[in-house]
């Protein structure tokens, strides 16, 4: 077992042009810092991203947009992001939207060779366009295929050296789908510790989904909206 | 006197049973949660992957692993569970949730609802409303009755992109609770001083009027 | 959160002749040992019953077969038990095999709302007759459907009184997934203790899975086949 | 002279490279875990919710909650994981699992296999055999060259109700490493002693023989 990577530079290696891009993380709870910074230093173009948010101006996948990286989007909800709006608007991004559970359950699916499967969300809605229907317990149903990603990029809280990870709290969010998912799965993770040291039965993503793992250098982990009580 | 958010929040509230598990979207159903009964254990669900929202944090104790599906940071309670998206949607589209509370643009008579898309505006997504809306047991639309220009959100065909068909239950907005039957609206209460003409008035699906129509009990 | 129930029998009340309960378990391993016995004590027959094995004779669902009240069996592997044999040649039992993993699946989809979904195991053989059969990706796949039942039955390691579990070692299994599937599901544990206590980012089955929960009275936790090195 | 069971278990130990995920079924293969070479990190799945399988404990230290696919105690390496059955043909059927090993009655030309049933005989059922040898990358047969009547496994078309279909990459037996290819059967090894003859004797499908066909070196 020798997943163990240096830093995410060494981690992303062999993410090229025009690939398809899995990253875990919730608005900009849970998403690999690291790596998207060493993507936007790497200058490679044409991604498409798969990713439930497409981050801030100044954060997260905005970063990758912020220097035309990304030619797709793939994504439940894409607010929060100006510079988004302007390349969508005036097409230099294309942007494919997806019910929530149905992308969450579509990474799954990929991860879990399940190529294709019915669910009710949509159903009625744009989202069903082209899409097969088939009625199951008097309920209509739209036929889902399932995604996968040249390489999913997913943050964890504490991994081993055989790439078993644990999550932490609202952090984990699409990062245990999306790291089933990859052609080559790459962890960042906040303590990277060796194997034998998590327990056995409280391991989220098992180390086999996961080809490399590194120990995040430093995490802003930003806030996307404080909200407290007084 | 029209209700206010908290008004229609609080009498979302009354819906609430006992160990419910409820998912709260954002806007004013997240209100909702400010008034739960006092005694009365309801399991709130953010889909991002918690079973069992806790109050937001105090300041200095957020904490960015803890957020809402709204982005927010919050806390979780004693009993509380976190789990990972597929699972949350698992949750919601097998039918485990109770109770859904979410905002629309527009409700149709036949419980089509609107609320993720304004065609020639920005789309930034529908996040979870989709699978929400097609899979909960109970859902009720918490909106106002009318938009900004005094057009009705009940109506009688959806006019925007539709979020689900067939799947709002029941409708509380600043005016009136308002179910959807399947012969059309059917006005449940009235808000403190409105009157069932106002209400009337400014429904502009087929609104079914029965009898004596209660103020809501605030 | 009322979900405390004081034993076994108590648990499985509402359970009647002719319904369908999923139990949790492989061979012997994480079986719900004091619901099975109180259903034998219960006398409720003409069962069907969703479990990956059939327990043996005198042990596990062997206790049931014995009483006949199990009317069909739905399983992937039914082999270490004498009188179920007899019962299967005899005609008194039914028997549906089903490949392991689609079984599993099909619990999780059944919890998870997805009525369908497309898997590669079985094409070719007899489990595919009658079945929808679809290529993606140059393989062919066949629809399997989702399983629910009237009730779920789950051994678990630990619990709390939201019913939040969490399972130890092989002993998860099946229970993961039919924990999800049933109408009513009932879970046996270990040790049951207040909400609060278990690590929030450590629950196997979310409690709003599970709609009753005991401590197990006594557990004998029967090993199938002993083996040592020496 | 034909292998036992440990020959056949020792030879498919190197078909394992360091790093590989691997799930050995029951029977002879279980047997491969023994043969892993010194300094060779092989991780061995079992089906019911366990990556990384340790030896058979010892007296005493049995374990009800920690067994293997065929149900026997076992124990667990540092770095394991458990995790319930779902998840584990989610490992299976994504294609996850570097290699799998399992027994058979019959293997075709096609690659195509029997070993769950026998007609006439009670049958147990498929376990996740049919899972496996649809969904593994790279799945060894282990099983002998002949049935106890002396009828070959290797035939042309299976006569026994089929698990999987086109899947099996090679066969291991107590006589000869087979590959299957598009032409057929394709002699790769023959067990020491053992001649080319007598394997083609006890071949029932098209066997290629090229050139010199080594014995294993075991």
């Amino acid at each position: 077992m020798n997943k163990v990577v240096n830093d995410a530079k060494e981690a992303i290696r062999g993410i090229a042009d025009n690939m398809t891009l899995m990253l875990g993380g919730f608005g900009l709870s849970g998403i690999p810092e690291n790596c998207i910074a060493a993507l936007v230093e790497s200058d490679v173009k044409g991604l498409t991203c798969i990713s439930n948010n497409a981050g801030v101006d100044e954060f997260g996948l905005g970063l990758l947009l912020k220097k035309h990286q990304i030619r797709k989007m793939i994504s439940s909800y894409v607010g929060e992001n100006a510079e988004f709006e302007r390349q969508l608007l005036s097409g230099e991004l294309e942007v494919e939207l997806i019910p929530q559970g149905t992308l969450a359950e579509r990474c799954r699916a990929g991860g879990a060779g399940i190529p294709a499967f019915f669910v009710p969300a949509g159903y009625g809605s744009e989202v069903a366009d082209g899409k097969e229907i088939r009625e199951f317990n008097g309920k209509m149903h739209l036929l889902e295929h399932a995604l996968t990603a040249d390489f999913a990029i997913v943050k964890a809280w504490k991994g081993d050296t055989h790439g078993n990870l644990i999550y932490r709290h609202t952090a984990n969010n699409f990062n245990q789908a999306m790291a089933t998912a990859g052609k080559i799965t790459i962890a960042e993770v906040e303590e990277l510790v060796p194997a034998g040291t998590l327990d056995p039965n409280q391991i989220h993503t098992p180390g086999i989904f996961v080809q490399r793992i590194f120990q995040a250098s430093s995490l802003e982990k930003r806030i996307e909206f404080v909200t407290t009580r007084s | 006197m029209p209700l206010d958010k908290n008004g229609i929040a609080k009498r979302i509230a009354q819906e609430l049973h006992n160990g419910y598990y409820v998912n709260l979207g954002i806007g004013i159903p997240t209100l909702v949660a400010n008034f739960i009964p006092e005694g009365m254990e309801v399991i709130l669900q953010s889909e991002n992957g918690l079973l069992g929202i806790g109050p937001f944090p105090l300041k200095g104790e957020e904490d960015p692993d803890l957020i809402n599906a709204g982005k927010q940071t919050i806390t979780y309670i004693k009993g509380a569970a976190f789990f990972d998206s597929s699972t949350s949607f698992a949750m919601i589209r097998g039918g485990h949730i109770d109770l859904t509370v979410l905002g629309a643009f527009e409700v149709s008579e036949q419980g089509d609802i609107s609320s993720w898309k304004i065609p020639g505006k920005m789309v930034k997504g529908m996040g979870g409303a989709m699978d929400l809306v097609a899979s909960a047991k109970n859902i009720i639309v918490a909106m106002t009755h009318t938009d900004p220009k005094g057009n009705s959100k009940l109506i009688k065909s959806c006019t925007l992109p539709l979020t689900g068909v067939g799947c709002v239950k029941r409708i509380v907005t600043d005016l009136a609770v308002v179910d959807v039957t399947n012969d059309g609206f059917k006005l449940i209460e009235r808000a403190p001083g409105v009157t069932v003409e106002e209400i009337a008035s400014k429904t502009a699906g087929k609104l079914i009027i029965e009898g004596e129509i209660p103020e809501m009990a605030l």
